[in-house]
């Protein structure tokens, strides 16, 4: 089996969730009740048996290595390979790379040291359970010089405009990388390429003062290279902004999105915090509701999602809601279409109620 | 090297035959416990809670599930590069070898295991039994009083007393007799099998009590005693908190329903002293719109579209639609179809309970149904115990 | 859980009494070697670097130095989550239990730990002999022709070959015959004691064996026969390189001296290919300007003073003034004191030789002198084969 | 047994080793043949039972990351306690504090955690074993509100005039701390506090505006606080210039030395990195030299510091040097008063001789 390392580049990733990214990168935003973004990035490589990985991050990425710790919870913590955090502290003057070549170049040790022969770049916005190794299959049937992995989405939600989309021959090249408003192919953020090609581009893109690798090294080559779109048919969500966010939770609630999301033969993992499983008090009543260990719920719950160590008071009513870690809700608070970031606490009785389509968010550590 | 304070010993060998189909194939510290746990997470959890980071594990009857349980130690953080969790079966010598013969002999026989970190004190545990202790202040009363052995005790009812193994003490604390399940029991402090000794006064008990044939090399029977014979400082420490020997499935049943009560004795949200466990890496458990659940512990990976009524469920359980499970505890990845009805029972770990089945009896003087491990049960059927 | 596609077992319970004293109190997988390594350390670094990274340690005899130094399987990176390094001892069974009587019957009692992983292929391994081998070439080999079962095989100058096992072959690599050390070879290919299975046909040869009151239990002479008479494709896989059975005081002492040439064989200063072990943590050697040193090895901890002419020195030795230690393995935590002479000798692990004395013979034909661990010699004495 | 946790506070060390902190900090720095700088304070830490330990990090610290692994070389990779790394990445508009006061504030939550009752905080230049359990012991029984550890030296050398100094009254109380040329009670950066007091003293000099907690925060109080000098008696160097780093090395070649400072029941850990033993060719000659493992020599090294994987060609003449982490000496060079940084390459017959009181520094990856 040929070796893949990855990249996961968080570099032009914006931090676009409002309270959420406040005091973090998108990528460390909490989802699906005990995960964060990245987690499922880092198990879709893990599961491809991807046993090198390195995170370039620019900004807010304290609570990203406190969640990471160096790969435990992904056995990446490992002499051969593992994990690399890799956040921006260079001090080379005569440096001229710029933007996300900048860590290109100076984690060029991460390449070097690596066995493995192709690199996956991923950024950590894309929501799916994917296998690299299908892709590398595809890429090395067509002798590909870049493959680009793309959903083709049924209906075009906004979170979609601000993804790239592509145009696809018949022999599924990529003909162009544009923007255009009616496109469901959406770029999902991810290409394979061969190691020392991606050497190669990221040289000349320094030696041009190029700023961004994937809009200067490929999407601008594209005439002269072989760039092919494989086509990723799982459960997809793009999650760049509060609205989408909240899309993408409500469709957890649905059988189906997670069992394709969640499955045994490619578990999705994550740092792992030794709660005791959720209790329900007689007086509980829970339905349509993905509930985290830790819980103690004695009110009222529905169509939403509660993280680990949620406590909810008797006579308190949640509706499509999603609620943090450690957030206390007393008793006979009344909660709907909220958001509350981890460890808010919502006082006796008080109302929050945001729309079905702007759902109102409260931040980290908050209390009403 | 440096040496350490004190080594803990956990006597995890035990077959614990009272609990039926549930040890066929795992040992008793194996067994599963409060909707997460297996016993000996709780032994394992109270070292590492204790900062005690050197723990034997004495194994001997079918080691494999739990050599693969305790795995490396990362569970209780105790994957330490000196000192860690260490599993110790039977092993072989060039004079020969065996099994374990008893407690005492099991540890005499891990001397040179002991004599590596040449402790100051050794901590005796069993993995039989449910609760949270902080070993080290044992420890510290312990070196406080200069007692050769100390042993932890609770008060039991009275007309419990000669169910245990009795302490009779004088008022300091100090033991000057000890009654084997007594019928007059002129005490009410029970052993809770938790000891410490002083390493040297072990060593050289284990040593003697080796040489005699007619022992049978067991702490309680043959250790205790000699060191009572010989007046050694044995010191009873007095524990109050939950404590559960959960040997039989009726023991273990209810050791379950505690975890139910709304402020139960033993607090599994503590987060100053958590409860450590191997983690399945489940989804978040999803509470469906057809489904009720109340005075329940449900554990990730659990997809419930039935009815809960105080029950304890384990991780990746699947309850069907129009199912009720009333008290009763669920083991990991059991699925239950519809119409099936659950009373009283332990539904071991990868049942698969047909649609329209019905379980156990809800007679509260009944006995619990017990369905054994990867059991089938039909519609037709009516799980007798096994 | 993901099965795996090749789990490795390593059969390291031997007692190696051909290494005398050695082997006392350790296994012989667990022997000192090149001045920082114990055998074991190549068969569970080649598992690492072909990334395979489950393997289960089968012991037996002595376990305890093996079990401490295998720990959690961190120094070879072998600590996984799921998978990584389990040492697997005899262990009871409701049925009962027993120690393990053949190579065979010790992974058929393991069948259970197999089935955990649900391998496509078992890499079976023993824990006694210095090489650098990568099994994952080794694998692919076996996979591409179909095989059964492949065995690495190595050629042997022809006046050794009825020493070995020997596999007679077709031209393409297919094995049709086993001889056990013939006394007139038919090849020079010789089996190494590797042998990769297909997991299927592995577990139906060792259930059939087990049932077989006449059997061995042993795959050389049991598994491997059978198979030959089943007509199974049974390959064989020659590998080029160093391999070195170093089950004698004499081969371990050469091993070691092979690495003394300008450019060894057995490379171990191969940062593509490194052999992983249990670091002690020392500072430094310090070579001091007494000191001469020439064609040697020596290890951080090491202090030296005297001479140190073609040897193999481990950690923490300190060598006195005026002492000569030559064509010798001298392992940790020896002390040399001043002006003692020292000639083809292996000093074992925490030995004190004191000042004046006169170890071994410098006659290259002699016998090697070992001197037994935390052996103590005196000026007097002329250390005797131990 | 009291619980102190351990703060490595790398904020106001200057990087002053000239081309051996280029691209890394003082903390990282090699010394002694296998370790780094910081390998002291944070085995000390750990062989006094300090089970935490938070690294504030300012500038230039990713070699230092890739060094400490989450600290696993120290058993500190652990879920309760460990080691942590804390580089700023702070995003709080609203925090005012400043100077390292920085990071006692916004990494709080460290303090907040820690189950210990006392904070040991040390910088990472003073190189020493000291256990600082018996700093705790001293500290309560005269009953101190800051214990600081100073070391008398023997003589004065211009690494000490950088140092703080202490004058300290016959009941051992600090009554000033000082830059006196001539005061030999050389303050080790290094205090033990009550972590309530250190929480109530920080705020008070976040709340002054303060920006460095030692000396705003405890040395402007000693008037008024129970500053109690611990003296600390063993071996001692001070590496904050090349020279002084030079001089304490050469230091490490006296037995005596080294055996204080390496105990076998205080050991000082570092990264593993497998290397073979040293190998001494046939032609080699080697004289009052520590040699790491991985060196092949076939030359001459005399009164010499060799770290791990150096090779030495033959008739190569090693003197009075530092050779860092896999060096090349090519045949017949000839190195004299040298530090050379890691993989550096000296081609044959090449000479490079520094003077004896100012040695010459090549920096990384230099080829001569």
């Amino acid at each position: 089996m040929d070796q893949i390392a990855g990249i996961i580049n968080l570099d032009h990733e914006q931090d676009l969730l409002d309270e959420l990214t406040y005091f973090r990168c998108g990528a460390a935003v909490p989802f699906a009740g005990r995960y964060r973004m990245i987690d499922f990035t880092i198990s879709n490589m893990t599961n491809s048996r991807i046993e090198s990985v390195a995170v370039f991050a620019r900004r807010k990425y304290r609570s990203l290595m406190d969640h990471l710790e160096q790969g435990k919870a992904w056995d990446l913590d490992r002499k051969r390979g593992g994990l690399f955090i890799l956040p921006p502290d260079w001090n080379d003057p005569t440096d001229i790379s710029r933007g996300d070549l900048q860590h290109f170049h100076n984690n060029i040790d991460f390449l070097r040291r690596t066995l493995a022969e192709y690199i996956l770049v991923s950024g950590s916005q894309h929501i799916c359970n994917i296998n690299f190794q299908d892709v590398l299959k595809e890429h090395k049937d067509v002798n590909a010089d870049v493959t680009v992995i793309y959903k083709k989405v049924d209906e075009l939600y906004p979170e979609h405009q601000m993804a790239h989309k592509l145009d696809i021959d018949e022999e599924n090249r990529v003909t162009s990388v544009n923007n255009d408003h009616t496109n469901t192919n959406v770029y999902m953020d991810m290409y394979l390429i061969k190691k020392d090609y991606l050497y190669e581009l990221v040289e000349e893109c320094i030696a041009h003062g190029c700023s961004h690798f994937f809009l200067d090294g490929i999407k601008a080559k594209i005439p002269n290279l072989h760039v092919h779109a494989y086509e990723y048919e799982g459960v997809h969500a793009l999650v760049n902004s509060v609205e989408s966010y909240y899309r993408a939770s409500a469709k957890l609630l649905d059988v189906d999105e997670r069992d394709e999301l969640f499955r045994d033969e490619a578990p999705i993992l994550t740092k792992v915090k030794n709660e005791a499983p959720a209790k329900y008090a007689a007086s509980s009543n829970v339905n349509n509701t993905l509930v985290a260990n830790g819980c103690i719920i004695e009110g009222h719950v529905e169509d939403s999602i509660l993280f680990r160590g949620v406590k909810v008071g008797e006579g308190a009513v949640i509706k499509n809601s999603i609620i943090m870690q450690r957030c206390e809700i007393e008793s006979n608070a009344v909660l709907e279409n909220v958001i509350l970031d981890k460890d808010c606490s919502i006082s006796e009785s008080r109302t929050l109620i945001g729309a079905p389509e702007k759902p109102f968010v409260l931040p980290k550590r908050k209390t009403m | 090297m440096k040496n350490k304070e004190c080594v803990a010993m956990l006597l995890a060998g035990g077959q614990g035959t009272r609990l039926k189909s549930l040890t066929k194939k795992i040992a008793k510290p194996a067994v599963y416990f409060g909707g997460k746990y297996r016993i000996i997470d709780f032994p394992l959890s109270n070292c590492t809670n204790s900062r005690i980071d050197t723990v034997g594990v004495l194994t001997q009857y079918e080691p494999l599930v739990l050599n693969d349980y305790i795995g490396i130690g990362a569970p209780w953080d105790l994957d330490r590069k000196y000192g860690g969790v260490s599993v110790l079966p039977p092993f072989m010598q060039a004079e020969g070898g065996g099994w374990y013969e008893g407690t005492a002999n099991a540890i005499y026989r891990n001397l040179e295991f002991l004599k590596q970190y040449d402790p100051e004190h050794v901590l005796i545990l069993s993995g039989d039994h449910i609760y949270k202790m902080d070993y080290s202040d044992m420890l510290d009363y312990h070196e406080s009083t200069g007692a050769d052995a100390t042993i932890s005790v609770l008060e039991v009812p009275w007309e419990d007393a000669s169910r245990f193994g009795i302490m009779n003490t004088e008022e300091n604390g100090r033991i000057d007799e000890f009654d084997e399940k007594p019928e007059f029991p002129k005490s009410n402090l029970a052993s809770m099998g938790v000891y410490i000794f002083r390493w040297d006064v072990l060593k050289q008990y284990l040593m003697d009590d080796a040489e005699k044939e007619d022992s049978s090399h067991d702490f309680g029977k043959d250790i205790i005693p000699a060191l009572l014979k010989d007046d050694k400082k044995l010191m009873a420490y007095t524990f109050d908190g939950y404590w559960k020997d959960v040997g039989t499935v009726d023991s273990l049943w209810e050791a379950n329903m505690d975890l139910l009560q709304p402020k139960p004795e033993l607090n599994l949200n503590d987060h100053t002293w958590r409860i450590y466990s191997k983690n399945p890496n489940q989804p978040p458990q999803y509470i469906a719109p057809s489904a009720t659940v109340r005075n329940a512990l449900i554990n990730e990976g659990c997809r419930i579209y039935g009815t809960i009524d105080t029950s304890v469920i384990f991780y990746g359980v699947h309850v069907d639609e129009s199912s009720v499970v009333k008290d009763s505890v669920v083991m990991p990845d059991v699925k239950i179809g519809k119409n099936v009805k659950i009373n009283r029972a332990i539904i071991a770990k990868g049942s698969v309970i047909e649609d329209g089945a019905v379980i156990g009896d809800p007679d509260p003087d009944s006995e619990i149904t017990l369905v054994a491990e990867e059991g089938s049960v039909m519609a037709s059927s009516y799980a007798a115990n096994s």
